[in-house]
């Protein structure tokens, strides 16, 4: 599905990301971990296209995409979901998500479903979404990312600063559509345990390398733990 | 630095103004200074013009005193501030013999303690609100005597009992209107409206719907630049014209008309002192020779008349002087005459202004200005209008 | 400790450098009449100094410091113009007020007969007005945009103003004609250097206490209050009151420019002081590089000196001139000339450093500052 | 009376006027933060879209008819040249675009004098505007009908566009996190692209309209803009609505100051108005809060 | 490095200071509606000096909104009591200098400006005028003990807009520090953090607890568990639950709306 080979990317000066290559195959669910500031979140944003890749190469489907906008990416089946809690704030809930199914079949349908993924947001819908508590932001940002149907769902921390039951709900989801829908996720979270116990395989990123990789399950968080302690 | 101890002493330490003014070669610098940019350059780069024809036919006919004239063009960028800077220059720094231009009052009033402290000469070449003589400055544009009383005369003789007074909001509108109302209260009209708009403003609907309610006999608009086109159009839309409620303009010269539109402006009346439709030797030649150098579809216009008109005096006064030391240009000054296409212009070395012909004009169906009425002779200047009684009280 | 040192001295050398060329070096060379234009220029100066602090630092950008500007020139001008009145006229009256008024000065124009209050007026004035302004405006955490344009729509309102009250302040043509200034003959020569000596002095002395702001901790506070003004009040700061002081000190070098402007250049008008010459002082500022110290004077003065130099030779070309100047700088080079020298040394260094990954960090982009040029204005002691 | 209905009319189609320029702004400053002092010569552009097509189509019915479409491309494509050469790379620098547009303005200035020299040409009125209708003897002017219409019609398409198309969420998100857009699938170029196509545009028809009252020059822009970026920030940033109240209650309210004092001292006390009702209202008539520390 | 003047030893308990005079935070009644929603609904609240008390709840179920309301952010009614001086209705500049500090969800430094001035500026708000006006020569002991607590003593002349995530959020508590807040109000501190960091904030945490009054929001539970000395939780801008965190997880109620697998959120119109 998506390989990303020896990315190195940066901000202006700083180079943040130093040759990093991770594989995502069809229907797989890949952890991402590291510290703060370990640049798991730089190593996204190149993926989605909001930073250029100063050297190496971004394949999806074995195509290169690397040159392409992030909107088009969109439309050959990549979602992403930002760190942060991120939403239009003076759109309103819904329109929050109907901007996404715009022009897309069934858009209305879509909006329904999304909003039976996360009835915590049926109430709000009329509310502006910057007035939303941030765990209601981030059930929003999930549910939009959903719209779409991405075939690759990318998520950056999707539960931080989310409740605990929520959290176990939106862990058992991204399960679900990898399991049921063969979704493709490539996820970054800092829960050891979730990260490991969803994921089939798993990379450890520091400063801006990957020090260590392997294999999912719930077994392999001793290594995890080791390999961030270096 | 020397402090002034004694005030009467304060102007000996004043002539400092030892002259640059290169006489040597055979050539002689002048300066023009005109805004050439910012909003004022619609107006004053025709005056630029008009004077680059008359350096050239000087030049064609010899110079002066033998000297051909080369001309520094400065750019005064329609702020006053820059007109007194570039004067500066222009005196200090170019050495030149005169300088001509100019056009709006403040841009005069920036440059006036520049000549005078330099000791140096500005000719001025347009209508002006008068209350001013300086023995630095030549003023070949009429004065309000020149312009205004007889605009106002006419109108009474034509039996105007009220007026509505339109204008734009600067000094020129200011004293014009003040001397208008003197004069009114003289005659017996009455005065229905004074409205001033700030400068570029484009919105009447306002002074036309009062204008309208009062029902004056005629108004009398000292409006300048594109005042004017946002004025008369939106005159004409609350149902006015030139047969209901006559304007009398003061701005509006030949090459304001198109821009106004002439469905706009036909038929309304205009005070200057000269019109490109004058019949006069002295203007034939001077239309056609602008018309030959400049492009047959440009017009001539009083101030650009004026400003052609005032090189050639002052090289009538050289030439009367046999010098061009500015003292001995201002003591042959007076009685020089130049036959000027608006007609024989004398300069009154008294107050430094000259003789001019009043006249009213009607704009006509091609957009230029046709005499309707003529003074009988040129009038003397009176900037002061000291020669009238009613204008006593205006200026003390 | 060192490096503060340095620092330290290399200011003042350069300083003292400024000192002589201003003070010795000008005043000997140029003629007269380049001379009082260079008085001119730095009166500019001055002002660009002060919209350096407000804006560069501040993030205010102040469309209407010709108010200020006006409000110093005014005060100046009124009472060099009541001065020459009791001097050559003996009548007390200045001249255009017998022309166009009524021949009565004004209750409000008395108090400048006086050199003493005037001179306190026109620091005290423009300081109260942006006082008030400030606390008004910024109090009601009006900002960025907003204020920009309410700071824009005031200058046009006080160029209307004056333009109106023709019997009072001259109207459109404004306050001219000085002869004297403090009992000083303005025509002579070695006066007019006085007067330039005093510009250039003044220039100095706004740079100091520019750079004293600058290097304070009210000077970081304001980058902090620039940035992220919310937060700084849980620090336990009122921000408006930060804004307003500096809002302060740039209205009232303003204020001293505008007086002395009017004895250098013999003229104040609403031409002066309204929208397009306020919008004006900013294009040197923005050159120079508004947010360092010396970047507003150099650009402010070498605009002035490229206009006098090209307006009138090419006058339109001159306009387009100008109008790219603003595009090219303020488009393509926020941190103006002054990051000129960064930006070249930065691409040499990714040149040489392009695969280092160790290579100093550049600050996240931030919103309505210009990050480029703030590196030079850390001060030296939090490098270490 | 006829007096009073003469001055109400004169106070809203003032208001057109204001709205009319104010309108394209609301959108390209308050939806994209880019304060545009160009916009003021766009408005001039559209103007001389309008003598253009005069001189080509000598009819003055049809070429005004011609010209409002042709005024509203002229205008979209200076800005669209605009944005793609400028402001696309300083939306994250609000302020600086007001000096770099100011720059702008002063070459299409120049620009404008170079090409159709300084004086003011003449646009005709067609006929069928020409004169007054009469309401309660109170002389209606016609041409001020049609701007005040055409003002209405162009803010209905507006908030058409912006409130209920798919096409306006677009522009209304991107404007909010350009980055969050992109990432879902919009693409911010397209959507910036046509944020100033519209509102420049606007700013174009805003010049055909001004033709039929005022004067069409190189300086036409520079009357105007002071005036409608107080409209748009004294009805709150972004807000169409505010940007309709303010529209018309300024142009009432300085049609009444005029009338009852003089016009400059009406347009000080406007400017006054506005400063106080800023002081009552810093973020305009209306205005969004969110939680955000920005 | 001198006697540490932010962070005296001592370990935060249940309940506060149980000697001398200890400071006290008293929330009574605090309401907030936000245009008929009432996002707080009269909610009390006691934690004395010494006390380390976690808020936790639903999201959306007002906790941010209880901090902005403390701190003057957003207005409301009711009242907040700091060691008897009524903080309730002031403006925020104002509430901070009576000692009330407070971090953001998302962090919030001054990105152009070093660690260093952070702290400096923090540090400052008392300043006179006078001292405002001159540069900063030393750096104040109270700065140079808060770098080194929040182990950034390294980074102290790096702009902080370099700073990773993480590091940023020390560097507000440790501008809370200098600031010398009595209370302290952090809103998730260490979301967005990695295992062993959560860890060492939450010593952090426990320290600076130890001799201030310190409310902390916080979803993680396996972290509240660890480090809370006892617990609120608020539920529909109520408050639902209190006491230790044992006590708390026991609450059927709590379980309900918070912890457990029913899954249900607390809606809020
Ligand atoms: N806009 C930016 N400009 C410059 N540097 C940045 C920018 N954003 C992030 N960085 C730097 O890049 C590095 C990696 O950041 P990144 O956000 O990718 O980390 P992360 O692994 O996602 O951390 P976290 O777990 O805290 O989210 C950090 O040192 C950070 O300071
Ligand atoms: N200004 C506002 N206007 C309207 N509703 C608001 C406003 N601010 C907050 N709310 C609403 O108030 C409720 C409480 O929000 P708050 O941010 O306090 O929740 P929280 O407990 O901090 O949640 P989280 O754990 O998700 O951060 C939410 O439903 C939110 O949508
Ligand atoms: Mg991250
Ligand atoms: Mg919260």
């Amino acid at each position: 599905m998506l390989e990303i080979e020896n990315l190195q990317t940066g901000y202006g000066r700083t180079q943040v990301i130093s040759g990093v290559s991770v594989t995502v195959p069809d229907g797989a669910v890949v952890s991402v971990l590291g510290h703060n500031g370990a640049g798991k979140t730089t190593l996204l944003r190149a993926v989605v296209g909001l930073l250029k890749p100063t050297a190496g190469r971004i394949r999806l489907d074995g195509e290169d995409i690397s040159a392409i906008r992030p909107h088009r990416r969109v439309d050959r089946g990549m979602a992403y979901v930002p760190q942060g809690q991120q939403s239009f704030g003076q759109l309103s809930v819904l329109e929050n998500l109907q901007l996404v199914a715009d022009g897309r079949r069934n858009s209305a349908g879509r909006v329904a479903e999304a909003l039976d993924m996360f009835p915590a947001l049926r109430p709000l819908l009329a509310r502006r979404a910057g007035l939303l508590s941030g765990g209601q932001r981030q059930q929003l940002a999930i549910a939009r990312a959903l719209i779409t149907d991405p075939r690759l769902l990318i998520l950056d921390e999707p539960t931080e600063g989310i409740q605990p039951n929520i959290v176990a709900e939106i862990e058992a989801t991204i399960i679900e559509l990898s399991q049921r829908n063969g979704m493709s996720i490539l996820l970054v979270e800092q829960h050891i345990g979730f990260a490991l116990q969803a994921a089939d395989s798993y990379y450890v990123i520091s400063a801006g390398r990957v020090s260590s990789s392997g294999a999912g399950g719930a077994g392999s968080a001793g290594d995890v733990r080791k390999a961030m302690l270096i | 630095g020397s402090q002034i101890a004694d005030p009467t002493s304060g102007s000996s330490a004043a002539s400092t103004g030892t002259s640059c003014v290169d006489t040597s070669g055979n050539s002689i610098k002048v300066g023009f200074i005109n805004s050439l940019s910012g909003t004022m350059a619609i107006s004053e780069s025709t005056v630029f013009d008009s004077l680059t024809l008359a350096a050239e036919e000087i030049n064609a006919s010899g110079g002066v005193l033998g000297k051909q004239l080369q001309v520094v063009s400065e750019d005064g960028a329609s702020e006053p501030t820059k007109f007194a800077e570039r004067a500066g220059k222009l005196i200090q720094q170019d050495c030149t013999a005169a300088v001509f231009g100019g056009w709006t009052s403040s841009s005069r009033k920036a440059m006036l303690p520049v000549f005078e402290a330099n000791d140096a000469l500005l000719f001025y070449p347009v209508q002006y609100e008068g209350l001013e003589s300086s023995k630095n400055i030549f003023y070949t544009g009429a004065t309000t005597n020149q312009q205004i009383i007889p605009a106002l005369d006419y109108l009474a003789e034509q039996g105007t009992k009220s007026l509505f007074l339109v204008g734009s909001d600067y000094v020129f509108p200011r004293t014009a209107n003040k001397i208008i109302q003197a004069y009114a209260a003289a005659k017996g009209i009455e005065i229905l409206g004074e409205e001033y708009t700030p400068l570029g403003s484009t919105d009447f609907s306002t002074i036309v719907n009062k204008v309208r309610d009062s029902k004056a006999d005629a108004v009398f608009n000292t409006l300048n630049g594109d005042s004017n086109v946002a004025f008369f159009r939106q005159y004409k839309s609350v149902g006015l014209t030139a047969d209901t409620m006559p304007v009398v303009s003061v701005s509006i010269a030949e090459e304001e008309v198109p821009g106004v539109g002439l469905d706009n402006v036909q038929g309304q009346l205009t005070a200057w002192d000269y019109y490109q439709t004058l019949d006069t030797p002295a203007n034939k030649k001077f239309v056609a020779a602008f018309k030959a150098k400049f492009g047959a579809e440009r017009v001539t216009s009083d101030p650009m008349e004026a400003a052609y008109t005032s090189l050639h005096l002052w090289k009538a006064m050289v030439e009367k002087a046999g010098s061009f030391e500015v003292d001995k240009v201002q003591a042959a000054a007076d009685g020089v005459t130049f036959e000027a296409p608006e007609g024989l212009v004398t300069v009154d070395g008294e107050n430094n202004h000259i003789t001019k012909t009043p006249r009213i004009g009607k704009i006509n169906s091609e957009g230029l200005i046709d005499t309707v009425w003529s003074s009988p002779e040129a009038v003397e200047p009176d900037p002061f209008l000291a020669t009238y009684d009613w204008a006593k009280d205006l200026a003390k | 400790m060192r490096g503060l040192l340095q620092g330290r001295m290399g200011t003042a050398a350069g300083f003292t450098l400024g000192a002589v060329l201003l003070l010795g070096v000008a005043p000997a060379v140029l003629p007269a009449f380049n001379l009082a234009l260079l008085g001119k220029f730095l009166c500019f100066a001055i002002v660009a100094v002060g919209i350096g602090l407000a804006w560069g630092r501040g993030g205010m950008l102040t469309l209407g410091q010709g108010v200020f500007f006006g409000l110093g020139a005014y005060i100046m001008a009124m009472h060099m113009k009541l001065a020459d009145a009791s001097l050559f006229g003996g009548s007390g009256v200045p001249d255009f007020m017998s022309l166009y008024g009524s021949g009565v000065v004004p209750g409000w124009w008395e108090p400048f007969r006086s050199p003493a209050v005037t001179l306190l007026a026109v620091v005290l004035i423009p300081g109260l007005v942006a006082l008030v302004l400030g606390l008004a405006v910024f109090k009601r955490r009006v900002k960025g945009a907003y204020f920009a344009i309410l700071s824009q729509a005031l200058a046009a309102a006080f160029a209307v103003f004056l333009v109106g009250q023709q019997a009072t302040t001259g109207g459109s043509n404004g306050l001219s004609g000085f002869r004297s200034f403090f009992g000083f003959d303005l025509k002579d020569p070695n006066n007019k250097v006085m007067l330039y000596m005093i510009a250039a002095t003044v220039l100095l002395l706004s740079l100091a206490l520019a750079r004293q702001l600058m290097h304070s901790r009210l000077g970081e506070l304001l980058v902090a209050v620039r940035d992220q003004e919310e937060r700084v009040r849980f620090l336990g700061y009122d921000p408006a009151t930060i804004k307003t002081v500096i809002y302060v000190v740039a209205a009232v070098l303003a204020g001293i420019a505008g007086a002395l402007f009017v004895p250098l250049v013999g003229i104040i008008s609403p031409a002066d002081v309204g929208v397009i010459p306020s919008i004006a002082f900013l294009i040197g500022v923005a050159i120079g590089g508004r947010a360092t110290l010396l970047g507003p004077v150099l650009g402010a003065v070498g605009v002035a000196v490229a206009q006098a130099g090209l307006s009138s030779t090419f006058p339109s070309f001159w306009v387009y001139f100008q109008g790219l100047l603003f595009v090219l700088v303020i488009g393509f080079m926020p941190g103006g000339l002054a990051s000129l020298p960064a930006l070249v040394g930065r691409r040499r260094r990714t040149r040489s450093a392009a695969s280092s990954p160790a290579a100093p960090a550049r600050p996240a982009p931030v919103a309505t500052s210009p990050d480029a040029e703030e590196k030079a204005t850390v001060p030296e002691e939090a490098r270490r | 009376m006829e007096l009073l209905i003469g001055q109400m009319f004169a106070g809203l189609s003032l208001g057109s006027v204001l709205l009319l320029a104010a309108l394209g702004l609301s959108l390209t400053f308050g939806q994209m933060g880019v304060i545009n002092m160009a916009h003021g010569e766009v408005m001039m552009a559209g103007a001389y879209t309008a003598f253009v097509v005069q001189r080509a189509i000598s009819d003055a019915g049809i070429s005004l008819l011609v010209s409002i479409p042709a005024g509203f491309l002229v205008g979209g494509v200076l800005g669209l040249v605009l944005e793609a050469v400028l402001l696309r790379r300083m939306y994250h620098r609000p302020l600086d675009t007001l000096l770099v547009t100011f720059g702008v303005a002063l070459i299409l200035q120049q620009a404008a004098r170079d090409i159709f020299g300084a004086p003011s040409v003449d646009v005709r009125a067609p006929d069928w505007l020409q004169g007054n209708i009469e309401l309660l003897g109170a002389p209606i002017p016609l041409t001020r009908l049609f701007i005040l219409g055409l003002s209405l019609v162009c803010l209905a398409g507006l908030v058409l566009l912006l409130k209920a198309t798919p096409l306006g969420r677009r522009i209304r998100a991107v404007v909010l996190n350009r980055d969050l857009a992109e990432t879902i699938g919009v693409s911010t170029r397209r959507s910036d692209q046509l944020t100033f196509f519209i509102g420049s545009g606007l700013a174009g028809v805003a010049g055909v309209a001004v033709t039929l009252i005022g004067s069409t020059s190189p300086y036409l822009g520079t009357n105007y803009i002071v005036d409608a970026f107080l409209v748009v920030v004294a009805g709150g940033i972004g807000q169409i609505k505010g940007a309709v109240i303010a529209a018309f209650s300024l142009g009432v309210l300085q049609s009444v100051f005029e009338y009852s004092t003089t016009a400059s001292i009406g347009k000080v006390l406007i400017l006054i108005v506005i400063v106080v009702f800023l002081q009552l209202r810093p973020q305009g008539i209306f205005s969004l809060k969110t939680r955000s520390l920005a | 490095m001198s006697t540490p003047i932010l962070l005296p030893d001592g370990e935060p308990r249940a309940g506060g200071l149980r000697h001398g005079r200890p400071k006290y935070l008293e929330v009574r009644n605090l309401s907030v509606s936000f245009d008929g929603f009432l996002a707080v609904d009269n909610v009390s609240l006691d934690v004395i000096q010494g006390d380390l008390r976690f808020l936790i709840g639903p999201n959306g179920a007002g906790k941010t909104t209880v901090i902005d309301a403390i701190t003057g952010l957003v207005p409301a009614t009711g009242s907040v009591n700091h060691t008897g001086t009524e903080i309730l209705g002031r403006k925020v500049h104002q509430t901070a200098r009576l000692g009330v500090g407070r971090t953001f969800q998302t962090a919030s430094v001054f990105e152009n400006l070093s660690v260093l001035q952070n702290l400096d500026i923090a540090a400052g708000s008392g300043r006179g005028p006078l001292r405002l006006l001159r540069r900063r020569k030393t750096v104040d002991a109270a700065v140079e003990e808060a770098l080194e607590i929040i182990g950034l003593e390294g980074a102290a002349a790096k702009k902080a807009g370099i700073l990773a995530h993480g590091q940023k959020q020390w560097l507000e508590i440790g501008m809370l520090l200098v600031q010398n807040s009595d209370i302290l109000l952090l809103d998730e501190p260490i979301a967005g953090m990695s295992q062993d960091e959560r860890l060492e904030t939450g010593e952090l945490l426990r320290r600076i607890a130890a001799s201030r009054i310190t409310l902390v929001i916080e979803h993680d539970m396996d972290f509240v568990r660890e480090f809370a000395t006892s617990v609120t939780v608020l539920a529909a801008g109520k408050v639902l639950s209190e006491g230790s965190v044992a006590q708390v997880q026991a609450d059927q109620k709590v379980q309900d709306v918070y912890l457990g697998s029913s899954g249900v959120e607390a809606t809020d119109a």
